[in-house]
């Protein structure tokens, strides 16, 4: 099965604010194929949260509007789904788990009645001990020690990675065929963090579900990723299977990224950034939205937005692979 | 960076507000920048400033001396000479409800502050100290924060008599208890803070660490309080003066006004109605302001 | 928790003790003499003596509030000085009235108040939200004497559908009950929406969305629920302000309450009637403040435990 | 959303109710509860609504000496004699009028046979006996009987009984005076005087006059509820005559504006106005008509600390600063005359011809500067805040008195605060006011008779005076008593300026049309047994 579960077409969704519009999506494409992951890299505001955001239509709206492209899901385009139908695939098909497992979970509700919920919406004639049922079987999946005794806990009374653990729980509860994944452990621990990445992987080994990575970690990504797509200021930079972005990387913020990895064969003095921030959208620049912190960058990028180039099958946004480049020099 | 309000959580910011090591200077210029956002806010600080120059010119815009009685015009409907009529004492309505508002911010500010000095003196006394001098303050507060207050403060006007100045003293006696809750609370926290320690190492007495770093932290704290007190103020000056505790006669207040007005409400319905709406006003434009204030300066104290 | 309770406990009793302190001396302290009024026009010094002497007025200081309070330990506050009703009896049967009148209130502010919040923070910035603050303001910074005395004239003269004093039928507590409530019923709405605006932003909310929840199930379950923490505080002072605030409402309405009891007391000096309304109320008010902070439990499980919170 | 919305509601309710609960668990039995307060008027029962103040204390003339409590026990109890509102006085609970023996100290009483108590009891010697050593033992207004043989020793606790009432039989006994005393007749005609059945009375305790309240009167006590009101039924066995209405309701609303409110919504027949409301009233086309105005006997007037304000001239002064005709215009609108003497008019003394006291800020001025206060001179007038009407009078005095070198300042003080103040000489100078108890001169002189200025910070002594007094009540002639107090009442206000009377006032009710033979009294007294109720 390597059809596309999923097929994101010339995404777009801007923010309306204070009269101006800030593009935090523009113009993204990519597919996420059955049974596989696909990993999103970039720094914070980037819009890859945004564009997972947009696909679940949970965006803050005003000021964030989704303003053009297609989403096709199972060949049909989520954005002509009425509100009612959207709410029947969220949690149900498409199943999202978030940054912050502290924050994320309902403080006031135990553990259980918020896997049991979920499974009482979506799963149509469910009884209640039936929903109990399978909600302690979904904590022991996600190997939650003593899930009968859990079931009955708040989340305050457990721990950060536990709680992660009862947001996949949740989220997989209804058997989703994409799970989202937004940063899932960026708020843990090390340790901790692996054991999630791994408890992701198994998971979705066991129920075939596809799976999307957001992160600005690398390192999560070449642990979890069959396919990467590389965003920057709300534009997709590189897109290449996992393999050959570790091999070589092609965008200079990819390369820059690849840097920023601490490698622990190597003896480095300081571990290299990127310099410079994330321009704001205020002032984004003319031409190639990277080129200011771009070690690369030539007058051209200043100039002109660089298109997206298909370069031996994969995907990458920069002036130094085009024909104008080559011109220049 | 626009696109950073939309990540940056509300609490984020919170945190960075109470986090009492920025600079105080860029922190009250910030939090001017945020008040000045709150449309709503500046539109009551300027009624705010509005009412204070009505109260501080009260004598050149009042068309009559407001305990004038002219006994040709008693009750008088509203007319030209009169805006808003007269009341059983011929005395132009509109002129004592300018002349209200004299009294009624005065009171409101002056009690406030009054509470402000002692609660924070108790506040501060109480979570600085801790132990046995924290427990006989905090039953102190307790005692006051049930004592009825109506009550109390009949019992305080009777002792000390009637008049304006008793009167800021009864209500700074009614209002401190939630000043020095609060202030003991932030010096509790406060005084956990490693600096204090490093200057109590450092020789210094507690008086002076107290004064010198307790006091600067709370300070946004304390002008929240005082503004959003000033309307509380206000509305318990009302009803003691409907009272017939308050504010003596003839001097002018909203309450008293309100209370003279009452038989004559199916008469002379403005009578009434504009000293309430006086009080309306005046209280709207605290409170909001107040909230302003309280968003821009001091967000935790919110709930 | 059981052994929390029973601090707090202990602690009220102290308070008790205080403000009966409190309360004898200022009543030494202010002037006016319960005899002289008694007496009114006919007191001389002979006659004084002879009714102080009845009232035990003149035992020492000491003794007096001693004697006070080994009988009010046993709940026997002794004889109103006027009525010469023992003044227990007289605080039951005001407060039933007093609270009569504060659950009415207690229930339109609640009602009112969460749901005009409610329905503010779902339609935030449309003209329903800016039309319920408003009103919810108004409510809030009107002197509830005044919004009694134009409802009365209002529904009492003009339209003449509602009783206007008296609390001898339900719908004499109408219009008392929405001038005591006003006020609170716009403060709970501003706090419902401050706070579900507040919580409507956390995270687990959009949790719940992303779960496929209905979205008025979001509101009314998992958002609210989370709101009634702050709303719950104020709710609960708010309560114990309504029971013992209400004395002008009372007297507009000539509504024999707990309030007006008081008022009247400390107007005759009432000693032994002050001290029991102003125990009794600062009794009921430090309870409600108890019965509050134990209800948080209800709705906040982190604080049922006992744990600090994680967040 | 409907199962998790009522579970909140459920919850705020819950906690409602423990609160609720923690509030009545201890009510054991509750006592009567709201919903049965309102009697339900029966068809043609005829009520008269009265509206009223509690006067929160109990109904007992011989304890609490309030309007509010008379206007209630005015209609159960009876006194032997009653005052009519010519002030003349009729026998009540008497066969006639007592005989005088010839040393004038002895009364001889018949008490009318079988006249009943509203429990049954037939009214006796021994009652009347009772009733008035309860009178002196209650001490608040047993003075008036200070005159009878053995009072003293009865206040001083050492005789049980009290000496000069000889009781001859059950109807029939005589009581001793130690001194002749001409308003003796007046004084039993007072409400204080009432006669309660002996039994009954010892029974009650301190519930006599809050449960239980027998006399001899035209309506019998049927409940008192604090706070809300005082019904009265007719009594079918009166001696005299039965009641044409049947129930008095007496409505307590303590904000004077709601009972108007009240009276205007049709919900009681008789509310009290306050004087400055007459001129709006009065110009209002409903109610213009029902405004029924009463005079009682008693006057508003300047008390002044002798001890302070040693000098008379400064009270002279004082007293002809301000302009009392300004004051009954402006303040009360004409409800209100100018008064001309300390003695109202009707009562003996009261000198016809005296003009109102004048208004001279020139005259004052030269008096203060000879009593060497050239440069002004500083007077605390003291207020009782239980009169609002005080102020209005007290602000226009103090911008009046200005212009003779007065600077007054006011100081407003609640009733009990006053009456402290008054007997500790606490005040300099204040408004007061006094209405008669009876129909005397003596009873209008008394809070400046020798002996009590004292006490009501006046300090007020002059032998001439004191003697006058003395005499008065020890002469018989009318005539003769009418001289010798204008001669007293001229020594008070015009020589020794002790007391400047300001105004004498027309108190005014609105009364429903459907109420008939309404008399509104001339010493505060009101007696409902003549009252009808016809329906228009």
């Amino acid at each position: 099965m390597s059809e596309n579960l999923i097929e994101v077409k010339d995404l777009r969704t801007y923010f309306f604010i204070d009269g101006g519009v800030v593009k935090a999506v523009d113009g993204v494409s990519f597919n996420v194929e059955r049974g596989k992951t696909l990993g999103i890299v970039g720094e914070s505001g980037c819009g890859k949260s945004i564009t997972s955001l947009s696909i679940m239509q949970l965006l803050e709206s005003p000021p964030g509007k989704i303003v053009g492209g297609e989403i096709i899901y199972n060949g049909e385009n989520l954005l002509n789904k009425t509100k009612e139908e959207m709410r029947h695939i969220r949690g149900n098909k498409i199943a999202m788990i978030f940054q912050e497992p502290m924050t994320s979970l309902n403080p006031v509700f135990t553990v259980g009645q918020q896997i049991v919920e979920a499974l009482l919406i979506h799963e149509e004639g469910i009884t209640k001990e039936k929903a109990k049922e399978r909600a302690i079987e979904m904590l022991k999946l996600v190997k939650i020690p003593l899930p009968e005794k859990r079931f009955n806990e708040y989340p305050h009374q457990l721990s950060g990675g536990m709680r992660q653990r009862v947001m996949i729980a949740m989220a997989l509860s209804c058997n989703p065929e994409l799970l989202i994944c937004d940063e899932p452990t960026t708020a843990l621990d090390v340790t901790i963090q692996a054991q999630i990445l791994e408890l992701i992987n198994e998971l979705k080994e066991k129920t075939g579900a596809s799976v999307m990575m957001i992160t600005h970690d690398l390192g999560v990504i070449a642990e979890i990723a069959d396919d990467v797509m590389v965003m920057y200021a709300g534009k997709v930079v590189e897109q290449a299977d996992t393999d050959s972005i570790f091999e070589k990387p092609l965008h200079p913020y990819t390369i820059g990224l690849m840097n920023c990895i601490p490698k622990l064969t190597e003896e480095v003095e300081e571990l290299s950034v990127i310099k410079g921030m994330v321009p704001s959208y205020d002032d984004m620049p003319k031409g190639c939205a990277f080129c200011p912190r771009c070690d690369y960058a030539k007058k051209i990028c200043e100039e002109e937005m660089p298109e997206l180039i298909e370069l031996e099958g994969r995907k990458v946004r920069c002036h130094m692979y085009s024909e104008k480049w080559k011109e220049e020099n | 960076m626009k696109i950073f309000r939309f990540f940056t959580k509300q609490k984020e910011f919170e945190q960075e507000v109470l986090s009492s090591d920025i600079e105080y200077s860029s922190y009250y210029k910030d939090s001017f920048k945020r008040l000045k956002k709150n449309k709503v806010a500046m539109f009551c600080a300027v009624v705010i400033v509005l009412l204070i120059l009505i109260a501080i010119f009260a004598p050149l815009i009042c068309p009559y001396d407001p305990t004038h009685q002219d006994y040709a015009a008693i009750l008088s409907p509203p007319s030209a000479k009169h805006l808003l009529g007269t009341d059983e004492y011929g005395r132009d309505i509109l002129s004592r409800i300018i002349y209200g508002t004299r009294i009624s911010l005065s009171i409101g500010v002056v009690a406030q502050i009054l509470a402000s000095i002692i609660g924070v003196a108790l506040g501060a006394i109480a979570g600085y100290f801790g132990g046995i001098v924290d427990t006989i303050i905090s039953r102190i507060m307790e005692v006051f924060a049930a004592f009825p207050d109506l009550i109390f403060a009949m019992a305080i006007m009777t002792f000390m008599g009637k008049g304006v100045l008793n009167l800021f003293v009864a209500l700074g006696l009614l209002t401190w208890v939630r000043t020095a809750r609060l202030i003991r609370g932030s010096v509790m926290q406060l005084k956990e803070k490693e600096y204090v320690e490093a200057s109590k190492a450092s020789g210094a007495t507690s008086f002076r660490i107290i004064m010198k770093h307790l006091f600067p932290n709370s300070l946004s704290t304390i002008i929240v309080l005082v503004t959003l007190g000033i309307p509380n103020a206000i509305m318990y000056e009302a009803s003691l003066s409907f009272l017939g505790l308050g504010v003596q006669p003839p001097a002018p207040s909203w309450g008293n006004m309100i209370s003279a007005a009452q038989p004559y409400i199916s008469y002379r319905s403005l009578y009434s109605v504009m000293p309430g709406v006086a009080i309306m006003i005046t209280v709207i434009a605290f409170n909001i302001f107040g909230d302003g204030l309280r968003d821009a300066l001091d967000p935790k104290l919110r709930t | 928790m059981f052994s929390y309770i029973l601090k707090r406990l202990g602690q009220t009793i102290l308070v008790l003790i205080g403000i009966s302190l409190v309360t004898f001396i200022l009543l030494q302290v202010v002037p006016g003499d319960p005899v002289q009024l008694m007496l009114e026009k006919r007191a001389d010094p002979q006659t004084i003596a002879a009714v102080r002497h009845e009232l035990g007025l003149d035992l020492p200081l000491t003794t007096q509030y001693f004697n006070f309070l080994k009988n009010a330990l046993h709940f026997d506050f002794g004889v109103s000085y006027f009525s010469k009703e023992p003044v227990t009896a007289v605080l039951l049967r005001c407060f039933k009235v007093t609270l009569k009148l504060t659950c009415l209130s207690f229930i339109f502010a609640v009602v009112v108040g969460i749901t005009c919040g409610i329905i503010a923070a779902i339609k935030r910035g449309t003209a329903i939200d800016s039309a319920l603050m408003t009103l919810a303001m108004f409510g809030v910074s009107a002197p509830s004497f005044w919004i009694a005395i134009i409802l009365q004239i209002i529904f009492g003269i003009k339209l003449n559908i509602l009783p206007i004093s008296g609390f001898d039928t339900p719908v004499a507590f109408i219009l008392p009950s929405i001038a005591l409530g006003a006020r609170y019923a716009g403060d709970i709405a501003r706090i419902t929406r401050t706070s579900m605006l507040d919580v409507v932003k956390q995270d687990y909310i959009r949790t719940a969305r992303a779960k496929g929840v209905k979205e008025n199930l979001i509101i009314m379950k998992h958002a609210l629920k989370n709101a009634m923490i702050p709303i719950i505080t104020l709710v609960g002072t708010e309560l114990g302000c309504m029971l013992t605030g209400s004395m002008l409402i009372e007297r507009v309405f000539s509504v024999p309450g707990i309030g007006k009891l008081a008022v009247d007391a400390m107007t005759s000096r009432d000693l032994p009637l002050l001290e029991g309304t102003v125990v009794y109320i600062a009794f009921v008010f430090v309870m409600v403040n108890l019965i509050v902070d134990i209800s948080y439990a209800l709705f906040d499980p982190r604080i049922r435990y006992g744990k600090g919170n994680s967040k | 959303m409907k199962k998790n919305a009522k579970k909140v509601l459920a919850l705020l309710l819950a906690s409602t109710m423990l609160f609720a609960a923690a509030g009545c668990g201890k009510t054991e039995e509750a006592p009567v509860d709201g919903e049965q307060t309102t009697t339900t008027s029966t068809e043609g029962e005829k009520v008269f609504r009265v509206g009223a103040k509690d006067p929160k204390c109990v109904f007992d003339p011989n304890q609490y000496t309030y309007t509010h409590v008379f206007v209630v026990t005015d209609n159960v109890l009876e006194s032997l004699i009653k005052p009519l509102n010519d002030g003349s006085l009729v026998p009540e609970l008497l066969t006639e009028m007592p005989t005088l023996s010839e040393d004038m100290k002895t009364y001889s009483f018949e008490l009318k046979e079988g006249v009943k108590f509203h429990n049954g009891e037939i009214l006796t010697s021994n009652d009347v006996k009772y009733s008035y050593e309860r009178l002196i033992k209650k001490q608040v207004m047993g003075s008036i009987l200070s005159p009878v043989v053995g009072y003293q020793e009865l206040v001083d606790g050492t005789a049980t009984e009290l000496a000069g009432f000889e009781i001859i039989d059950d109807t029939h006994f005589n009581i001793h005076l130690s001194d002749v005393y001409t308003p003796f007749m007046s004084a039993l005609a007072t409400p204080y005087a009432a006669i309660f059945p002996a039994k009954a009375c010892e029974e009650a305790g301190d519930t006599w006059g809050r449960d239980v309240l027998i006399g001899t009167g035209y309506f019998t006590f049927d409940k008192y509820e604090q706070g809300v009101g005082v019904t009265l039924s007719k009594f079918d066995e009166h001696h005299d005559q039965v009641a044409k209405i049947d129930r008095v309701e007496y409505k307590f609303i303590e904000d004077d504006n709601t009972q108007v409110l009240e009276y205007q919504k049709g919900n009681l027949d008789y509310v009290e106005i306050q004087s400055t409301m007459y001129p709006v009233y009065s110009a209002d086309p409903e109610l213009k008509d029902q405004l029924v105005p009463f005079q009682p006997a008693g006057g508003f007037y300047i008390l002044y600390n002798t001890k302070e304000m040693s000098d008379p001239r400064v009270r002279e002064a004082f007293s002809i600063s301000f302009d009392r005709n300004v004051i009954c215009e402006n303040v009360f609108h004409g409800t209100a005359a100018p008064s001309k003497s300390f003695i109202p008019a009707g009562l003996i003394g009261h000198d016809e011809e005296a003009e109102v006291y004048p208004y001279d800020p020139e005259r004052a001025k030269q008096l203060l500067t000879e009593a060497g206060y050239p440069n002004g001179y500083d007077v605390r007038l003291t207020l009782n805040a239980a009169y609002p009407l005080d102020i209005p009078i007290a602000t226009t005095i103090q911008e009046q008195a200005k212009a003779a070198g007065f600077n007054v300042t006011l100081d407003q003080v609640d009733s009990a605060a006053w009456g402290e103040m008054k007997l500790n000489g606490g005040m300099q100078a204040c408004i007061s006011s006094w209405y008669v108890d009876y129909n005397d001169p003596d009873s209008m002189l008394y809070p400046v008779s020798d002996g009590r200025t004292d006490y009501v910070s006046s300090f007020y002594h002059n032998d001439e005076f004191k003697q006058l007094m003395i005499d008065g009540v020890r002469t018989v002639d009318e005539a003769e008593r009418h001289e010798i107090y204008k001669k007293a009442e001229h020594i008070l206000t015009r020589e020794d300026y002790a007391v400047s009377p300001v105004y004498n006032e027309t108190k005014y009710s609105l009364v429903s049309p459907k109420v008939q033979n309404l008399d509104l009294g001339f010493t505060l007294r009101m007696f409902f047994g003549q009252v009808d109720i016809v329906e228009q």
